[in-house]
């Protein structure tokens, strides 16, 4: 339902133009519905700024992300508000989500502005309240409190809410659980797997591995702003083919493994691919496009629904 | 033994009353021991690493005593502590990015406190030297301002500065909390080294994330609405963990493998009572599956096996 | 480094050519017409009225055309030529401002440094004494809430007229000629003393309670509350917070230099010292136009240059500016 | 979390709100409570309750608002008392204070008691038209700048800063200079196109801030404009510190006004505090010890933009509990 097509993403720096910071190089996925796809990296990887290119909040600077055929690029007014009438998105922040001089029956009260204005008050409150029950939520408690008045996680599953509201059927869910105490992150964690279960599309950003695992069918690594590699979850962590994706896995701190037990693990896994640039192997020395930084954009496909990319620059010397 | 601390109370003051944030605390540090120490956001737990280092104007210590070495420290009284602090007792904070004069070179900065501190600089400077290297950094990076290190560096290099003079308790408070998953690893595992080369006895981390505990903590302890919970060895509460709390905490956490169609984990339901006027008895009794009619009193902290403690009527 | 100040250097002079060009076309956009207004006031007879008006029109060049007028402008200006005063009897407004000017430099630059030295430092100790502090504050307010005129009116009535301590009006006795003699210099330092105090007064109110207010701030920043972790003494943390505090007090005095600067101007008019203040009261009040620009454009010009010396002290002490400019930070 | 350089910061001008609002921009940078990992929910959870407290037991708020009300009590009742021309020739030569005449009376016989009053009014309409349209100007320049960003950003910036480096009080100068008939209304307008970019700058470099805020984010998903996001998410935020900004510009306004006039570049009819003063010093007051003559006028302004500081400070004292722990 959901498609990027070359996606790249250049921030402008400096006054009246100046340099180019490129954050999101040549992006290509797909989420369809019923399926959730968790984009994994670090800070500065350019996850973020995919998210929110999808949201329409910030532009993309060339390749094309289409909705159900559309491109989003050409939504403006009506198209765009049907648009997010479809495609919402929720955040880290819970705390910076709301706007904190206001209830937080302010960020239902805008959407009716927009979507609901024909609703009577108390068809209106039944909805809100249907919505807050979905997702375990009981409205005496949370309605007409402000957001400091509720934690964490109460506050998360709101935003959800409020995206079941609508119509939504693709969702954007940005690092929505790294700010949340370990004793309620797994059930809103839990809220996106039900979602998945009614049809929803999920883009499921995040940095941490474990959940990346725990809840999604489809992996997309992402270093630099490039794709690195990509391809059903079981695949990419059960043979973890790029350089950065291993080290990623050799760091993630685990319950019960210790780091020097993952780390011997992995070696034993990639001891195939050692110094080895796959996607070069396969596609010859000058395959492919490459960017200015000397790295191909491309993907291969290593094995079955299981792409990976150039490994530079986290390759000894050359591919 | 380094480190006793015994029925220890600081709380905050507001305008509604006093935040018991740190409500009776006891607990032993070995000598060498790194004590991991987690529970969620406002249970107390960097409450406890500050009030070893540093009672602010805004806590108030009301009760219990902290020996360090046989030795107890004056925690109340801020200007008294100042002979311990760095010496005896230091901290890594949380701020560790923004801990370094944004004006002075790194440098420059070092030898100011240092010098303040009674310690000659250019005795400590090959010392120093010796340890950036350790961390990764060069000896060029005390003529640079803190602007033109990355957050890492900056880390590093507070983490250095924060165990110069070899003290024997160290508070690493939520210092992996900021970093990417490849610097956390970095981190921690340098806080194991610290330790292993006498640059620190005993060491208090604290963070949120048990999974990190679990690779550098002998010990771990955890907190719950003030109170400890549980401490026992790493590998104890991995296993069999008493307190129904520390139990549910860790079962929780999704590690690498567990898949949401083939098991479905869950959280704990509730949250944490108010600790303006905390309830009597366990304050874990309302989201306590085990909660019986004994709960309503108050479970003493106490040693159930060998180094084993927990906070529970039906373990204890 | 080069491209900061360049980009400074740019908005300074992108500054000077807006205002040289509004205070160009005032003139010619205002209701009525200067040269009617000027003949007005003068007793001429009627019949040299039309010879007077073109004598006029040509001294101003307003007998030219529209875009000649404003390249002759630039042209005039390049040269140091601001035209002639009309009230000084056709003397060069760039001469007869010259000669004010040391007199309004003698006042303000030492107010402002000592002000602003004398502030910090007193805001600085304000911050750590309580009983200090809940002086300061009410008298910072009270001073820097004054009208510069009014403090200077109380000054010269208190220590002109009732204590008759010192002179009230004048840069020197008017019985005196300007010479080197210790006389004379005795004497202008007597005329001097009380204009520099009412400015020093108002602007040290300012400066004190910005540094206190700054302290406080930085004595809870993240930098210092290591250190106080670390057991450094209260000496070394107010040393480094008095540092970072002056940052934004020095971006403060850039902002502030057109205030003081309007200052010193009705200061110098209480006590008619000769400076460029009682210069422009004499313009308004016999309608020197060419005097009154002149004195605009050298204002707006003196401002500008004390500016960039400000942003070159700023980018000497913060390194943060210094190593932005190398685009090393984001 | 600063992105800001020291320089981006707003300072407003007239001595003590400089460093009043430098001081206070820095802990604005986070204008509403957040509550991080590790930090108690309860210091957030009071925070309302503590705004009522402080603004009934700040001594600061309560004491300026008392000034001004007397001060405008006085402006009201002063006329009424006084009826007539405050400029008449009524009473005796240059008479002190005395039972029928309060404030004495001017070389002229004018009644200075008169004269104080109806330059009340005079000020504080100077004070609320120039600050009031130089708030309206600052806003909206940084409301804009700050929430498009980009080019129009990068020249309203520009603009901002040109306006900024004009010694205003020079030009305003030279632009009443040549307006033969000058009406207060006319000053207030002059003031208030010249001092308002200190508060744009402050106000673009909050906008800044709050724009990161996700909510924005959230309320641009729910189909809202760009004019309601500003006016309906960010405004709200930023209504104290608004307020503050408007106080100052008050202030400020009332100062410069003051300063034109005694130039003798104030309306060129009726009467104004800084009028009085330049009346006092072209005829001597000073000289023949009729202090009754400059004192009221300078006192009067220096008590209207005094209270209006430190309301300023006590308000903010009251937003921004960080300050009050001194």
């Amino acid at each position: 339902m959901l498609q990027l097509d070359g996606v790249s993403k250049v921030y402008r720096v400096g006054a009246f133009g100046g340099t180019g910071l490129t954050a999101v190089r040549d992006v290509s996925f797909t989420v369809r519905a019923g399926e959730v796809v968790s984009l994994i990296g670090e800070s500065g990887s350019g996850k973020s700024t995919i998210g929110k290119m999808i949201l329409r909040l910030i532009g993309v600077t060339s390749g094309s992300i289409t909705f159900d055929g559309t491109d989003i690029a050409r939504l403006d007014g009506d198209s765009l508000r049907a648009y997010y009438r479809s495609v919402q998105g929720v955040f880290q922040d819970p705390f910076s989500s709301y706007n904190p001089v206001f209830k937080v029956d302010h960020i239902f009260d805008l959407l009716r502005g927009t979507y609901f204005r024909d609703a009577g008050d108390a068809d209106w409150r039944r909805k809100v309240e249907e919505s807050l029950e979905s997702v375990m939520l009981d409205p005496a408690q949370i309605l007409h409190k402000y957001p400091h008045q509720l934690s964490g996680g109460q506050l998360q599953r709101l935003l959800v809410a409020r995206a079941l509201l609508l119509d939504t059927r693709f969702l954007v869910a940005d690092e929505i659980i790294s700010m949340l105490d370990a004793s309620t992150r797994i059930d809103v964690l839990n809220l996106l797997g039900d979602l998945k279960g009614r049809g929803l599309g999920i883009l499921f950003i995040t940095h941490d591995l474990s959940l990346g695992n725990y809840i999604s069918e489809k992996t997309v690594i992402l270093s630099r702003g490039r794709i690195v590699e990509m391809g059903a979850t079981g695949r990419v962590y059960g043979n973890p083919l790029h350089p950065y994706t291993r080290a990623l896995m050799g760091s993630v701190p685990q319950l019960h493994r210790k780091w020097s037990e993952v780390e011997a693990d992995l070696a034993a896994k990639g001891a195939n691919v050692a110094g080895r640039c796959i996607y070069h192997a396969q596609h010859g020395t000058d395959g492919g496009p490459v960017a200015p930084d000397g790295v191909a954009t491309g993907l291969v496909e290593a094995e079955a629904d299981h792409f990976v990319g150039c490994f530079r620059p986290y390759l000894e010397g050359a591919c | 033994m380094t480190l006793q601390v015994t029925d220890l109370r600081v709380y905050y003051r507001t305008l509604a009353g006093d935040v018991r944030a740190l409500d009776g605390v006891t607990f032993d540090l070995a000598d060498g021991e790194i004590m991991g120490l987690a529970g969620e956001s406002g249970c107390g737990k960097s409450t406890l690493g500050n009030s070893l280092v540093r009672i602010d104007g805004r806590m108030k210590y009301v009760a219990g005593t902290v020996r360090l070495d046989g030795l107890e420290l004056p925690i109340a009284d801020m200007d008294r502590m100042d002979e311990f602090r760095f010496k005896d007792i230091s901290i890594i904070p949380q701020y560790a990015m923004s801990a370094l004069n944004p004006t002075r070179k790194i440098g420059r900065m070092v030898a100011d406190l240092l010098e303040s501190r009674g310690v000659r600089f250019g005795e400590m400077r090959t010392e120093l030297e010796r340890r950036l290297l350790l961390v990764g950094l060069t000896e060029a990076v005390l003529d640079r301002y803190p602007i033109e290190l990355s957050g890492g560096m900056k880390q590093r290099m507070v983490m250095v500065l924060s165990t110069l003079l070899n003290p024997s308790l160290l508070i690493a408070d939520e210092i992996t909390s900021a970093l990417d998953v490849t610097s956390q690893r970095a981190v921690a595992e340098t806080l194991v080294e610290f330790r292993a080369r006498g640059f620190v006895k005993g060491m208090i981390v604290i963070t949120h994330d048990v999974s990190i505990l679990y690779q550098v903590a002998d010990t771990l302890t955890i907190m719950y609405a003030g109170k400890l919970a549980e401490k026992a060895p790493t590998s104890v509460i991995m296993q069999k963990a008493l307190h129904p709390y520390t139990d549910l905490l860790i079962s929780s956490l999704p590690e690498v493998g567990v898949r949401f169609d083939e098991r479905r984990l869950s959280g704990i339901p509730g949250t944490p009572p108010s600790l303006l006027n905390p309830p009597p008895g366990c304050r874990f009794r309302d989201r306590c599956p085990l909660a019986f009619e004994k709960c309503a009193e108050e479970p003493p902290f106490v040693e159930v096996a060998p180094d084993h403690s927990v906070a529970c009527w039906k373990v204890a | 480094m080069r491209r900061y100040f360049g980009r400074k250097l740019s908005i300074y002079l992108l500054t000077f050519f807006v205002a040289a060009t509004i205070d160009w076309l005032i003139p010619r956009f205002m209701p009525g017409n200067p040269v009617q207004t000027l003949l007005s006031r003068s007793a001429l007879p009627p019949e040299a009225v039309p010879a007077m008006t073109a004598y006029y029109n040509n001294l101003f060049g307003l007998d030219q055309p529209f875009i000649q007028q404003y390249v002759n402008f630039w042209a005039a200006l390049l040269h140091g030529d601001l035209g002639r005063s009309v009230y000084l009897s056709g003397a060069p407004v760039a001469k007869v401002i010259m000669d004010a000017v040391p007199y309004t430099l003698a006042l303000l630059v030492p107010a402002i440094l000592l002000s602003w030295w004398a502030g910090n430092k007193f805001g600085a100790l304000a911050a750590r004494r309580a009983l200090l502090d809940n002086a300061v504050l009410p008298i910072g307010y009270i001073l820097t809430a004054t009208p510069y005129m009014w403090l200077a009116i109380v000054v010269a009535w208190v220590f002109g007229i009732v204590l008759g301590i010192f002179p009230i009006s004048g840069g020197y006795s008017y019985a005196l000629e300007p010479s080197l003699t210790w006389t004379f210099i005795g004497s202008l330092l007597a005329h001097w003393v009380m204009p520099f105090a009412s400015l020093f007064l108002v602007m040290f109110g300012g400066w004190a309670i910005g540094m206190r207010n700054m302290i406080i701030y930085e004595l809870d920043a993240d930098y210092s509350r290591y250190l106080k972790a670390l057991g450094a003494p209260s000496g070394l943390i107010r040393r480094y917070a008095f540092r970072n505090a002056m940052l934004p007090q020095i971006t403060g005095l850039a902002l502030q230099l057109g205030v003081i600067v309007a200052g010193a101007l009705v200061t110098e008019i209480v006590f008619s010292y000769p400076g460029i203040g009682k210069l422009l009261l004499a313009a308004v009040q016999n309608e020197d136009y060419f005097l009154l620009q002149g004195i605009f454009l050298f204002v707006i010009g003196g401002v500008l240059v004390a500016n960039f010396l400000v942003d070159i002290a700023y980018v000497l002490v913060d390194p943060r500016t210094r190593l932005g400019m190398r685009g090393e930070s984001a | 979390m600063s992105h800001q350089t020291p320089t981006d910061r707003g300072v407003p001008p007239g001595g003590s709100p400089v460093t009043a609002l430098t001081g206070a921009v820095a802990p604005h940078e986070a204008p509403v409570p957040r509550t991080a990992p590790g930090r108690l929910p309860s210091e957030t959870v009071g925070r309302r309750r503590e705004i009522l407290y402080f603004a009934l037991h700040g001594r600061k708020v309560l004491v300026s608002v008392a000034i001004l009300l007397v001060l405008l009590v006085i402006a009201v009742v002063g006329p009424i008392l006084r009826p007539g021309d405050p400029n008449a020739f009524v009473g005796p030569l240059g008479a002190p204070p005395s039972a029928d005449y309060w404030f004495g009376t001017t070389t002229f016989g004018q009644d200075v008691f008169a004269q104080f009053a109806s330059g009340l009014t005079a000020t504080f309409l100077v004070g609320l038209t120039g600050g009031g349209l130089a708030a309206l100007i600052g806003m909206t320049v940084g409301f804009v700048a700050g929430y498009r960003g980009g080019v129009l950003d990068e020249i309203l910036n520009m603009i901002t800063n040109v306006v900024l480096v004009i010694p205003t009080l020079a030009l305003l100068l030279v632009v009443t200079a040549y307006l033969s008939a000058r009406g207060l209304f006319v000053e207030a307008i002059f003031i208030g196109l010249t001092s308002w970019p200190w508060a744009a700058r402050a106000i673009r470099a909050q906008t800044f801030s709050l724009k990161t805020r996700e909510f924005v984010d959230l309320a641009r998903m729910s189909g809202a404009s760009s004019l309601r996001v500003i006016f309906r998410e960010i405004a709200p935020n930023m209504s104290s510190y608004l307020f503050l900004t408007f106080i100052l510009l008050f202030g400020g306004s009332i100062l410069i006004a003051a300063s034109l006039d005694f130039i003798g570049l104030g309306p060129t009819d009726g009467t104004s505090l800084g009028l009085m003063m330049y009346n006092a010093v072209a005829w001597s007051a000073l000289q023949l010890g009729m202090w009754w003559w400059f004192i009221p006028p300078g006192l009067g302004i220096t008590a209207i933009v005094g209270a209006l500081y430190v309301m300023n400070v006590g308000l903010d004292e009251i937003f921004n509990p960080r300050l009050r722990e001194a």
